[in-house]
Protein backbone atom coordinates (compact mmCIF):
# COMPACT_ATOMS: atom_id res chain seq x y z
CA UNK A 1 0.00 0.00 0.00
CA UNK A 2 0.88 3.57 -0.52
CA UNK A 3 -1.24 6.86 -0.03
CA UNK A 4 -0.95 10.73 -0.24
CA UNK A 5 -2.55 13.57 1.24
CA UNK A 6 -3.95 16.00 -0.44
CA UNK A 7 -5.94 19.32 0.83
CA UNK A 8 -9.32 19.80 -1.84
CA UNK A 9 -12.01 22.04 -0.86
CA UNK A 10 -12.36 22.77 2.98
CA UNK A 11 -10.98 18.36 3.02
CA UNK A 12 -8.26 16.59 3.72
CA UNK A 13 -7.77 13.95 0.97
CA UNK A 14 -6.26 10.56 1.69
CA UNK A 15 -5.47 8.36 -0.95
CA UNK A 16 -4.81 5.31 -0.53
CA UNK A 17 -3.12 2.58 -3.67
CA UNK A 18 -2.34 -0.69 -3.81
CA UNK A 19 -3.53 -3.84 -1.20
CA UNK A 20 -4.73 -2.57 2.34
CA UNK A 21 -4.03 -5.98 4.08
CA UNK A 22 -3.35 -6.53 7.58
CA UNK A 23 0.36 -5.61 6.87
CA UNK A 24 -0.31 -1.99 6.13
CA UNK A 25 -3.89 -1.46 7.40
CA UNK A 26 -2.63 0.18 10.89
CA UNK A 27 -0.60 2.22 9.18
CA UNK A 28 -3.61 3.75 7.28
CA UNK A 29 -5.33 3.85 10.77
CA UNK A 30 -2.90 5.95 12.00
CA UNK A 31 -3.22 7.93 8.64
CA UNK A 32 -7.02 8.07 9.08
CA UNK A 33 -6.70 8.79 12.75
CA UNK A 34 -4.10 11.19 12.98
CA UNK A 35 -5.71 13.62 10.55
CA UNK A 36 -8.87 13.30 12.75
CA UNK A 37 -7.41 14.47 15.34
CA UNK A 38 -5.93 17.43 13.52
CA UNK A 39 -9.18 18.65 13.35
CA UNK A 40 -9.37 18.06 9.58
CA UNK A 41 -12.83 16.98 7.53
CA UNK A 42 -11.36 13.56 6.04
CA UNK A 43 -12.44 11.93 2.85
CA UNK A 44 -10.34 8.64 1.93
CA UNK A 45 -10.17 8.24 -1.90
CA UNK A 46 -10.39 4.69 -2.78
CA UNK A 47 -10.41 4.95 -6.50
CA UNK A 48 -6.51 2.80 -6.75
CA UNK A 49 -7.52 0.35 -4.02
CA UNK A 50 -6.54 -3.38 -5.76
CA UNK A 51 -7.76 -5.20 -2.50
CA UNK A 52 -9.18 -4.72 0.83
CA UNK A 53 -9.75 -6.99 3.94
CA UNK A 54 -11.47 -7.14 6.69
CA UNK A 55 -8.80 -4.97 8.64
CA UNK A 56 -8.58 -2.10 6.30
CA UNK A 57 -12.77 -1.88 5.86
CA UNK A 58 -11.86 -1.51 9.76
CA UNK A 59 -10.17 1.35 9.89
CA UNK A 60 -12.72 3.23 8.15
CA UNK A 61 -15.51 2.02 10.17
CA UNK A 62 -13.32 3.47 13.02
CA UNK A 63 -12.65 6.45 11.09
CA UNK A 64 -16.68 7.33 10.60
CA UNK A 65 -17.52 6.98 13.87
CA UNK A 66 -14.56 8.93 15.19
CA UNK A 67 -15.10 11.83 12.80
CA UNK A 68 -18.92 11.37 13.87
CA UNK A 69 -18.13 11.65 17.31
CA UNK A 70 -16.08 14.95 16.63
CA UNK A 71 -19.21 16.29 14.63
CA UNK A 72 -16.42 16.37 11.51
CA UNK A 73 -17.00 15.17 8.15
CA UNK A 74 -16.10 12.12 6.71
CA UNK A 75 -16.74 10.40 3.94
CA UNK A 76 -15.30 7.69 0.80
CA UNK A 77 -14.25 9.40 -2.98
CA UNK A 78 -13.86 7.09 -5.75
CA UNK A 79 -14.13 3.50 -4.99
CA UNK A 80 -12.84 0.86 -7.33
CA UNK A 81 -14.87 -2.21 -8.36
CA UNK A 82 -12.77 -4.60 -5.94
CA UNK A 83 -13.04 -2.48 -2.54
CA UNK A 84 -17.10 -1.40 -3.71
CA UNK A 85 -17.42 -5.75 -3.46
CA UNK A 86 -16.04 -5.79 0.12
CA UNK A 87 -18.12 -2.74 1.18
CA UNK A 88 -21.50 -4.17 -0.13
CA UNK A 89 -20.45 -7.90 1.60
CA UNK A 90 -20.33 -5.71 5.00
CA UNK A 91 -23.67 -4.24 3.69
CA UNK A 92 -21.58 -0.80 4.73
CA UNK A 93 -21.98 0.61 1.45
CA UNK A 94 -25.54 2.41 2.59
CA UNK A 95 -23.50 3.48 5.70
CA UNK A 96 -20.34 5.32 4.28
CA UNK A 97 -21.09 8.71 2.82
CA UNK A 98 -19.89 7.87 -1.05
CA UNK A 99 -19.29 9.82 -4.17
CA UNK A 100 -17.87 9.12 -6.78
CA UNK A 101 -15.38 11.93 -6.58
CA UNK A 102 -14.25 14.75 -4.40
CA UNK A 103 -15.91 17.03 -6.82
CA UNK A 104 -19.26 15.27 -6.28
CA UNK A 105 -18.66 15.74 -2.40
CA UNK A 106 -17.93 19.40 -2.46
CA UNK A 107 -20.94 20.19 -4.84
CA UNK A 108 -23.24 17.69 -2.67
CA UNK A 109 -22.35 19.82 0.62
CA UNK A 110 -23.63 22.74 -0.89
CA UNK B 1 -12.98 -37.28 -10.93
CA UNK B 2 -11.69 -37.94 -7.05
CA UNK B 3 -10.83 -35.44 -5.11
CA UNK B 4 -7.29 -34.62 -5.78
CA UNK B 5 -5.09 -32.06 -3.82
CA UNK B 6 -3.72 -29.46 -6.14
CA UNK B 7 -1.51 -28.02 -3.38
CA UNK B 8 0.06 -27.52 -0.07
CA UNK B 9 1.61 -24.26 1.08
CA UNK B 10 3.41 -23.62 4.49
CA UNK B 11 4.26 -19.95 5.64
CA UNK B 12 4.85 -18.52 9.08
CA UNK B 13 1.83 -16.54 10.79
CA UNK B 14 3.35 -13.08 9.60
CA UNK B 15 0.88 -10.59 7.51
CA UNK B 16 3.64 -9.85 5.19
CA UNK B 17 2.87 -13.33 4.00
CA UNK B 18 -0.70 -12.67 2.84
CA UNK B 19 -0.01 -11.05 -0.45
CA UNK B 20 2.01 -13.67 -1.58
CA UNK B 21 -0.75 -16.28 -1.30
CA UNK B 22 -3.76 -14.11 -2.68
CA UNK B 23 -2.21 -14.73 -6.40
CA UNK B 24 -2.15 -18.26 -5.91
CA UNK B 25 -5.59 -18.95 -4.71
CA UNK B 26 -6.98 -16.47 -7.48
CA UNK B 27 -5.28 -18.61 -10.05
CA UNK B 28 -6.35 -21.86 -8.63
CA UNK B 29 -9.72 -20.30 -8.56
CA UNK B 30 -10.34 -19.08 -11.95
CA UNK B 31 -8.48 -22.42 -13.05
CA UNK B 32 -11.54 -24.50 -11.34
CA UNK B 33 -13.90 -22.41 -12.80
CA UNK B 34 -14.53 -19.42 -10.58
CA UNK B 35 -14.10 -16.37 -12.99
CA UNK B 36 -13.81 -12.44 -11.87
CA UNK B 37 -15.91 -11.37 -8.72
CA UNK B 38 -15.86 -14.71 -7.63
CA UNK B 39 -12.49 -15.65 -7.89
CA UNK B 40 -11.82 -12.12 -5.89
CA UNK B 41 -14.41 -13.13 -2.89
CA UNK B 42 -12.57 -16.64 -2.41
CA UNK B 43 -9.44 -14.73 -2.09
CA UNK B 44 -10.51 -12.42 0.14
CA UNK B 45 -12.29 -15.21 2.15
CA UNK B 46 -9.31 -17.55 2.13
CA UNK B 47 -7.13 -14.34 3.21
CA UNK B 48 -9.86 -13.25 6.52
CA UNK B 49 -8.99 -17.39 7.61
CA UNK B 50 -5.34 -16.50 7.24
CA UNK B 51 -5.87 -13.06 9.39
CA UNK B 52 -7.95 -14.83 11.81
CA UNK B 53 -5.10 -17.55 12.29
CA UNK B 54 -2.38 -15.02 12.70
CA UNK B 55 -4.44 -12.75 15.07
CA UNK B 56 -6.54 -15.13 17.08
CA UNK B 57 -4.84 -18.58 16.82
CA UNK B 58 -1.78 -17.54 17.09
CA UNK B 59 -2.12 -14.19 18.98
CA UNK B 60 0.53 -12.32 16.70
CA UNK B 61 3.43 -15.06 17.42
CA UNK B 62 4.52 -14.99 13.86
CA UNK B 63 6.77 -18.05 14.83
CA UNK B 64 3.32 -20.00 14.13
CA UNK B 65 3.17 -22.21 11.22
CA UNK B 66 -0.10 -22.08 9.22
CA UNK B 67 -0.64 -24.86 6.37
CA UNK B 68 -3.05 -24.66 3.49
CA UNK B 69 -4.22 -27.21 1.43
CA UNK B 70 -6.37 -26.93 -0.98
CA UNK B 71 -7.94 -29.91 -2.76
CA UNK B 72 -10.67 -29.72 -5.12
CA UNK B 73 -12.95 -32.31 -7.43
CA UNK B 74 -15.78 -31.78 -10.08
CA UNK B 75 -17.75 -30.50 -7.76
CA UNK B 76 -16.04 -28.65 -5.50
CA UNK B 77 -12.76 -26.49 -4.34
CA UNK B 78 -11.64 -27.04 -0.51
CA UNK B 79 -9.49 -24.71 1.78
CA UNK B 80 -8.46 -26.58 4.48
CA UNK B 81 -6.14 -24.48 7.05
CA UNK B 82 -4.54 -25.94 9.90
CA UNK B 83 -2.49 -24.34 12.99
CA UNK B 84 -0.26 -26.20 15.57
CA UNK B 85 -1.68 -22.59 18.46
CA UNK B 86 -3.40 -23.97 21.43
CA UNK B 87 -6.86 -25.45 20.72
CA UNK B 88 -9.27 -22.37 20.21
CA UNK B 89 -12.77 -21.94 21.92
CA UNK B 90 -14.91 -22.63 18.89
CA UNK B 91 -18.35 -21.11 20.26
CA UNK B 92 -16.68 -17.93 20.22
CA UNK B 93 -15.81 -17.51 16.73
CA UNK B 94 -18.68 -15.43 15.84
CA UNK B 95 -19.41 -12.69 13.49
CA UNK B 96 -20.51 -9.19 15.46
CA UNK B 97 -24.26 -8.43 14.01
CA UNK B 98 -23.69 -6.29 11.38
CA UNK B 99 -26.28 -3.69 12.34
CA UNK B 100 -24.07 -2.86 15.57
CA UNK B 101 -21.53 -0.71 13.38
CA UNK B 102 -17.89 -0.95 15.05
CA UNK B 103 -14.26 -1.73 13.85
CA UNK B 104 -13.79 -5.46 13.07
CA UNK B 105 -16.10 -8.78 13.10
CA UNK B 106 -16.41 -8.93 9.51
CA UNK B 107 -13.69 -11.71 8.84
CA UNK B 108 -15.98 -14.28 10.17
CA UNK B 109 -19.09 -13.12 8.11
CA UNK B 110 -16.91 -12.64 4.53
CA UNK B 111 -16.15 -16.15 4.98
CA UNK B 112 -19.79 -17.39 5.23
CA UNK B 113 -21.08 -15.17 3.00
CA UNK B 114 -18.63 -16.45 0.04
CA UNK B 115 -18.44 -20.04 0.78
CA UNK B 116 -20.69 -22.34 0.59
CA UNK B 117 -20.09 -24.97 4.13
CA UNK B 118 -17.31 -23.46 6.82
CA UNK B 119 -16.50 -26.48 9.74
CA UNK B 120 -13.54 -25.27 12.46
CA UNK B 121 -12.45 -28.16 14.86
CA UNK B 122 -9.34 -29.06 17.02
CA UNK B 123 -6.33 -31.18 15.16
CA UNK B 124 -6.80 -34.70 15.88
CA UNK B 125 -2.80 -35.75 15.92
CA UNK B 126 -1.19 -32.53 16.85
CA UNK B 127 -2.40 -29.44 19.13
CA UNK B 128 -3.61 -27.05 17.02
CA UNK B 129 -7.22 -26.31 15.04
CA UNK B 130 -8.43 -26.70 11.18
CA UNK B 131 -10.73 -24.64 9.08
CA UNK B 132 -12.32 -26.29 6.34
CA UNK B 133 -14.15 -24.05 3.48
CA UNK B 134 -16.11 -25.78 0.51
CA UNK B 135 -17.43 -23.72 -2.57
CA UNK B 136 -19.40 -26.09 -4.72
CA UNK B 137 -18.26 -25.34 -8.26
CA UNK B 138 -21.53 -25.56 -10.94
CA UNK C 1 18.39 -8.83 7.62
CA UNK C 2 18.65 -12.85 8.71
CA UNK C 3 17.80 -15.22 5.88
CA UNK C 4 14.01 -16.25 6.43
CA UNK C 5 11.71 -19.02 4.45
CA UNK C 6 9.13 -16.75 3.13
CA UNK C 7 7.30 -19.92 2.19
CA UNK C 8 7.00 -23.65 1.19
CA UNK C 9 5.00 -25.24 -1.89
CA UNK C 10 4.37 -29.30 -1.97
CA UNK C 11 2.57 -30.34 -5.37
CA UNK C 12 2.09 -33.46 -7.41
CA UNK C 13 4.85 -33.65 -10.40
CA UNK C 14 2.29 -32.87 -12.89
CA UNK C 15 2.07 -29.97 -15.61
CA UNK C 16 -1.11 -29.01 -14.63
CA UNK C 17 0.19 -27.50 -11.23
CA UNK C 18 2.88 -25.33 -12.60
CA UNK C 19 0.58 -22.50 -13.67
CA UNK C 20 -0.67 -22.32 -10.32
CA UNK C 21 2.80 -21.71 -9.15
CA UNK C 22 3.49 -18.78 -11.25
CA UNK C 23 1.59 -16.28 -9.68
CA UNK C 24 2.88 -16.84 -6.67
CA UNK C 25 6.77 -16.89 -7.91
CA UNK C 26 6.12 -13.91 -9.75
CA UNK C 27 4.36 -12.04 -6.73
CA UNK C 28 7.49 -12.76 -4.63
CA UNK C 29 9.55 -11.50 -7.04
CA UNK C 30 7.99 -8.27 -6.94
CA UNK C 31 7.61 -7.70 -3.68
CA UNK C 32 11.31 -8.48 -2.96
CA UNK C 33 11.99 -5.62 -5.68
CA UNK C 34 12.41 -7.60 -8.95
CA UNK C 35 9.98 -5.53 -11.63
CA UNK C 36 8.49 -6.88 -14.59
CA UNK C 37 10.57 -8.43 -16.95
CA UNK C 38 13.23 -9.92 -14.43
CA UNK C 39 9.94 -11.12 -12.15
CA UNK C 40 9.06 -12.66 -15.98
CA UNK C 41 12.41 -14.38 -16.18
CA UNK C 42 12.55 -15.63 -12.27
CA UNK C 43 9.30 -17.48 -13.06
CA UNK C 44 10.86 -18.97 -16.07
CA UNK C 45 13.74 -20.29 -14.22
CA UNK C 46 11.52 -22.08 -11.75
CA UNK C 47 8.82 -23.46 -13.96
CA UNK C 48 11.49 -24.67 -16.09
CA UNK C 49 13.32 -26.38 -12.70
CA UNK C 50 9.85 -27.57 -11.95
CA UNK C 51 9.28 -29.05 -15.82
CA UNK C 52 13.01 -30.72 -15.42
CA UNK C 53 11.90 -32.37 -11.88
CA UNK C 54 8.56 -33.51 -13.66
CA UNK C 55 10.19 -34.90 -16.84
CA UNK C 56 13.35 -36.00 -15.95
CA UNK C 57 13.63 -36.67 -12.48
CA UNK C 58 9.89 -38.24 -11.82
CA UNK C 59 9.92 -39.34 -15.33
CA UNK C 60 6.22 -38.27 -16.07
CA UNK C 61 5.13 -40.25 -12.88
CA UNK C 62 2.50 -37.96 -11.52
CA UNK C 63 2.27 -39.33 -8.11
CA UNK C 64 5.69 -37.89 -7.06
CA UNK C 65 5.78 -34.84 -4.66
CA UNK C 66 8.03 -31.88 -5.04
CA UNK C 67 8.96 -29.56 -2.25
CA UNK C 68 9.76 -25.46 -3.62
CA UNK C 69 11.06 -23.68 -0.65
CA UNK C 70 11.55 -19.80 -1.16
CA UNK C 71 14.18 -18.07 1.14
CA UNK C 72 15.37 -14.07 1.33
CA UNK C 73 17.52 -11.98 2.77
CA UNK C 74 18.45 -8.78 2.11
CA UNK C 75 20.43 -9.94 -0.57
CA UNK C 76 19.23 -12.77 -2.20
CA UNK C 77 16.44 -15.14 -3.42
CA UNK C 78 16.42 -18.37 -3.20
CA UNK C 79 14.58 -21.04 -4.25
CA UNK C 80 14.80 -24.92 -3.24
CA UNK C 81 13.55 -27.49 -5.15
CA UNK C 82 13.52 -31.16 -3.71
CA UNK C 83 12.25 -34.25 -5.12
CA UNK C 84 12.15 -37.45 -4.01
CA UNK C 85 12.86 -39.73 -6.85
CA UNK C 86 16.15 -41.62 -7.60
CA UNK C 87 19.37 -39.52 -7.61
CA UNK C 88 19.82 -38.22 -10.77
CA UNK C 89 23.39 -38.39 -12.26
CA UNK C 90 24.17 -34.66 -11.58
CA UNK C 91 26.54 -34.89 -14.84
CA UNK C 92 24.07 -35.24 -17.07
CA UNK C 93 22.20 -32.37 -16.37
CA UNK C 94 23.46 -29.68 -19.39
CA UNK C 95 22.11 -27.94 -21.95
CA UNK C 96 22.26 -28.24 -25.47
CA UNK C 97 25.09 -26.52 -27.41
CA UNK C 98 22.60 -23.15 -28.47
CA UNK C 99 23.81 -23.23 -32.09
CA UNK C 100 22.88 -27.42 -32.65
CA UNK C 101 19.33 -26.53 -33.32
CA UNK C 102 17.15 -28.94 -31.94
CA UNK C 103 13.83 -29.31 -29.96
CA UNK C 104 14.70 -29.51 -26.33
CA UNK C 105 17.56 -28.28 -24.35
CA UNK C 106 16.58 -25.16 -23.27
CA UNK C 107 15.50 -25.43 -20.07
CA UNK C 108 19.19 -25.63 -18.05
CA UNK C 109 20.02 -22.67 -19.98
CA UNK C 110 17.28 -20.55 -19.37
CA UNK C 111 17.58 -21.13 -15.76
CA UNK C 112 21.61 -20.65 -16.11
CA UNK C 113 21.15 -17.28 -18.15
CA UNK C 114 18.60 -16.20 -15.29
CA UNK C 115 20.21 -17.19 -12.09
CA UNK C 116 22.95 -15.95 -10.34
CA UNK C 117 23.43 -19.45 -8.90
CA UNK C 118 22.54 -23.02 -9.70
CA UNK C 119 23.52 -25.71 -7.87
CA UNK C 120 21.85 -29.61 -7.64
CA UNK C 121 22.56 -32.69 -5.51
CA UNK C 122 21.36 -35.30 -3.80
CA UNK C 123 19.37 -35.18 -0.38
CA UNK C 124 20.85 -35.90 2.48
CA UNK C 125 18.18 -37.20 4.59
CA UNK C 126 16.03 -38.91 2.12
CA UNK C 127 16.23 -39.98 -1.52
CA UNK C 128 16.01 -37.55 -3.65
CA UNK C 129 17.39 -34.20 -5.54
CA UNK C 130 17.34 -30.57 -4.93
CA UNK C 131 18.49 -27.82 -6.90
CA UNK C 132 19.16 -24.43 -5.62
CA UNK C 133 18.77 -21.44 -7.50
CA UNK C 134 19.52 -18.13 -6.43
CA UNK C 135 19.37 -14.45 -7.71
CA UNK C 136 20.91 -11.47 -6.22
CA UNK C 137 18.95 -8.47 -5.39
CA UNK C 138 20.32 -5.19 -5.96
CA UNK D 1 -4.04 -22.49 -23.87
CA UNK D 2 -6.46 -22.09 -26.71
CA UNK D 3 -5.93 -22.00 -30.50
CA UNK D 4 -7.58 -20.86 -33.65
CA UNK D 5 -6.84 -21.78 -37.01
CA UNK D 6 -7.63 -19.33 -40.45
CA UNK D 7 -6.17 -19.35 -43.63
CA UNK D 8 -4.52 -16.27 -45.43
CA UNK D 9 -3.24 -15.26 -48.18
CA UNK D 10 -1.54 -18.88 -48.78
CA UNK D 11 -0.79 -19.88 -45.24
CA UNK D 12 -2.32 -21.31 -42.83
CA UNK D 13 -2.40 -19.39 -39.98
CA UNK D 14 -2.04 -21.04 -35.91
CA UNK D 15 -3.12 -18.46 -33.74
CA UNK D 16 -2.36 -19.71 -29.74
CA UNK D 17 -3.50 -18.17 -26.91
CA UNK D 18 -2.97 -17.97 -23.45
CA UNK D 19 -0.15 -19.68 -21.26
CA UNK D 20 1.78 -22.28 -23.62
CA UNK D 21 3.34 -24.31 -21.17
CA UNK D 22 4.13 -28.29 -20.51
CA UNK D 23 0.46 -28.79 -20.04
CA UNK D 24 -0.75 -28.12 -23.33
CA UNK D 25 2.57 -27.63 -25.49
CA UNK D 26 2.00 -31.22 -26.78
CA UNK D 27 -1.07 -29.95 -28.30
CA UNK D 28 0.72 -26.90 -30.03
CA UNK D 29 3.22 -29.57 -31.17
CA UNK D 30 0.86 -31.62 -32.72
CA UNK D 31 -1.25 -28.66 -34.40
CA UNK D 32 1.89 -27.48 -36.06
CA UNK D 33 2.97 -31.02 -37.27
CA UNK D 34 -0.45 -31.68 -38.58
CA UNK D 35 -1.14 -28.40 -40.47
CA UNK D 36 2.25 -29.31 -42.06
CA UNK D 37 1.55 -32.76 -42.88
CA UNK D 38 -1.32 -31.63 -44.76
CA UNK D 39 1.08 -29.57 -46.90
CA UNK D 40 0.50 -26.13 -45.62
CA UNK D 41 3.06 -23.63 -45.50
CA UNK D 42 2.48 -22.10 -41.39
CA UNK D 43 2.15 -19.18 -39.49
CA UNK D 44 2.07 -18.88 -35.89
CA UNK D 45 0.67 -16.06 -34.31
CA UNK D 46 1.88 -15.46 -30.90
CA UNK D 47 0.54 -12.12 -30.73
CA UNK D 48 -2.11 -13.45 -27.54
CA UNK D 49 0.72 -15.58 -25.39
CA UNK D 50 1.43 -14.51 -22.29
CA UNK D 51 4.05 -17.35 -21.38
CA UNK D 52 5.61 -19.65 -22.98
CA UNK D 53 7.93 -22.61 -21.46
CA UNK D 54 11.24 -24.49 -23.07
CA UNK D 55 8.69 -26.99 -24.17
CA UNK D 56 6.45 -24.53 -26.51
CA UNK D 57 9.55 -22.89 -28.03
CA UNK D 58 10.43 -26.57 -28.64
CA UNK D 59 7.23 -26.79 -30.36
CA UNK D 60 7.73 -24.24 -32.65
CA UNK D 61 11.55 -25.59 -33.27
CA UNK D 62 10.01 -28.83 -34.40
CA UNK D 63 7.94 -27.03 -36.79
CA UNK D 64 11.18 -24.80 -38.28
CA UNK D 65 12.78 -27.83 -38.98
CA UNK D 66 9.97 -29.81 -39.94
CA UNK D 67 8.99 -27.17 -42.42
CA UNK D 68 12.45 -26.76 -44.07
CA UNK D 69 13.01 -30.17 -44.57
CA UNK D 70 9.63 -30.61 -46.58
CA UNK D 71 10.56 -27.38 -48.71
CA UNK D 72 7.31 -25.32 -46.80
CA UNK D 73 7.11 -22.12 -45.90
CA UNK D 74 7.11 -21.60 -41.70
CA UNK D 75 7.46 -18.65 -39.71
CA UNK D 76 6.02 -16.75 -36.86
CA UNK D 77 3.81 -13.45 -36.56
CA UNK D 78 2.83 -10.78 -34.28
CA UNK D 79 5.00 -11.90 -31.44
CA UNK D 80 4.00 -11.30 -27.68
CA UNK D 81 6.50 -9.13 -25.63
CA UNK D 82 6.11 -12.30 -23.19
CA UNK D 83 6.91 -14.74 -25.94
CA UNK D 84 9.96 -12.85 -27.53
CA UNK D 85 11.79 -12.52 -24.53
CA UNK D 86 11.71 -16.17 -23.95
CA UNK D 87 12.83 -16.59 -27.89
CA UNK D 88 15.57 -14.33 -27.27
CA UNK D 89 16.95 -15.68 -23.55
CA UNK D 90 16.83 -18.97 -26.07
CA UNK D 91 19.08 -16.61 -28.97
CA UNK D 92 15.92 -18.15 -31.38
CA UNK D 93 14.84 -14.21 -32.52
CA UNK D 94 17.46 -14.75 -35.17
CA UNK D 95 16.37 -17.95 -36.07
CA UNK D 96 13.17 -18.10 -36.65
CA UNK D 97 11.74 -16.21 -39.71
CA UNK D 98 9.63 -13.45 -37.63
CA UNK D 99 7.16 -10.54 -38.90
CA UNK D 100 4.96 -8.13 -37.27
CA UNK D 101 1.97 -9.59 -38.99
CA UNK D 102 0.54 -11.85 -41.45
CA UNK D 103 0.35 -8.93 -43.99
CA UNK D 104 3.97 -8.42 -43.63
CA UNK D 105 5.05 -11.80 -44.06
CA UNK D 106 3.18 -11.77 -46.84
CA UNK D 107 4.27 -8.76 -48.27
CA UNK D 108 7.67 -9.39 -47.67
CA UNK D 109 7.49 -12.96 -49.99
CA UNK D 110 6.29 -10.86 -52.74
N1 LIG E 1 -8.97 -18.84 13.78
C1 LIG E 1 -9.49 -18.35 14.93
N2 LIG E 1 -8.99 -18.73 16.12
C2 LIG E 1 -9.49 -18.25 17.27
N3 LIG E 1 -10.53 -17.38 17.33
C3 LIG E 1 -11.07 -16.95 16.18
C4 LIG E 1 -10.58 -17.42 14.92
N4 LIG E 1 -11.33 -16.82 13.96
C5 LIG E 1 -12.21 -16.04 14.59
N5 LIG E 1 -12.07 -16.10 15.92
C6 LIG E 1 -12.89 -15.39 16.95
O1 LIG E 1 -14.08 -14.92 16.31
C7 LIG E 1 -14.17 -13.47 16.42
C8 LIG E 1 -14.76 -12.87 15.15
O2 LIG E 1 -13.83 -12.99 14.10
P1 LIG E 1 -13.93 -12.07 12.81
O3 LIG E 1 -15.35 -12.04 12.37
O4 LIG E 1 -12.97 -12.57 11.81
O5 LIG E 1 -13.60 -10.59 13.29
P2 LIG E 1 -12.27 -9.99 13.95
O6 LIG E 1 -11.14 -10.89 13.57
O7 LIG E 1 -12.19 -8.64 13.35
O8 LIG E 1 -12.53 -9.96 15.41
C9 LIG E 1 -12.76 -13.00 16.71
O9 LIG E 1 -12.75 -11.78 17.42
C10 LIG E 1 -12.20 -14.16 17.52
O10 LIG E 1 -12.58 -14.05 18.88
N1 LIG F 1 15.91 -32.34 -12.53
C1 LIG F 1 16.55 -33.16 -13.39
N2 LIG F 1 16.69 -34.46 -13.11
C2 LIG F 1 17.33 -35.30 -13.95
N3 LIG F 1 17.88 -34.90 -15.12
C3 LIG F 1 17.78 -33.60 -15.47
C4 LIG F 1 17.12 -32.67 -14.63
N4 LIG F 1 17.17 -31.49 -15.24
C5 LIG F 1 17.83 -31.66 -16.39
N5 LIG F 1 18.20 -32.93 -16.57
C6 LIG F 1 18.97 -33.50 -17.70
O1 LIG F 1 19.55 -32.42 -18.42
C7 LIG F 1 19.11 -32.42 -19.78
C8 LIG F 1 18.95 -31.01 -20.28
O2 LIG F 1 17.85 -30.41 -19.63
P1 LIG F 1 17.12 -29.16 -20.26
O3 LIG F 1 18.16 -28.18 -20.69
O4 LIG F 1 16.14 -28.64 -19.27
O5 LIG F 1 16.40 -29.65 -21.58
P2 LIG F 1 15.26 -30.74 -21.83
O6 LIG F 1 14.53 -30.89 -20.55
O7 LIG F 1 14.45 -30.16 -22.91
O8 LIG F 1 15.99 -31.98 -22.24
C9 LIG F 1 17.83 -33.22 -19.79
O9 LIG F 1 17.58 -33.81 -21.03
C10 LIG F 1 18.09 -34.25 -18.69
O10 LIG F 1 18.84 -35.32 -19.18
Amino acid sequence: MNYSTREEGGYLVLDLEGEVDLSCSPDARKQILDALAKGKNLLVDLSDVSYIDSSGVASLVEGYQTAKKAGQKFGLVGVSEAAMSVLKLARLDRVFPIHPSVEERIREDG
Amino acid sequence: MKTQKLLELRFQASADRLCLIRPLVKRVAEVVGCQGDLADQLVLAVNEACMNVIQHAYKGDETGEIVLEILNNKKKLLFRLKDFAEPVDLESVQPRDLDDLRPGGLGTHFIREIMDECVMGHLKDAQGNYIEMIKRIS
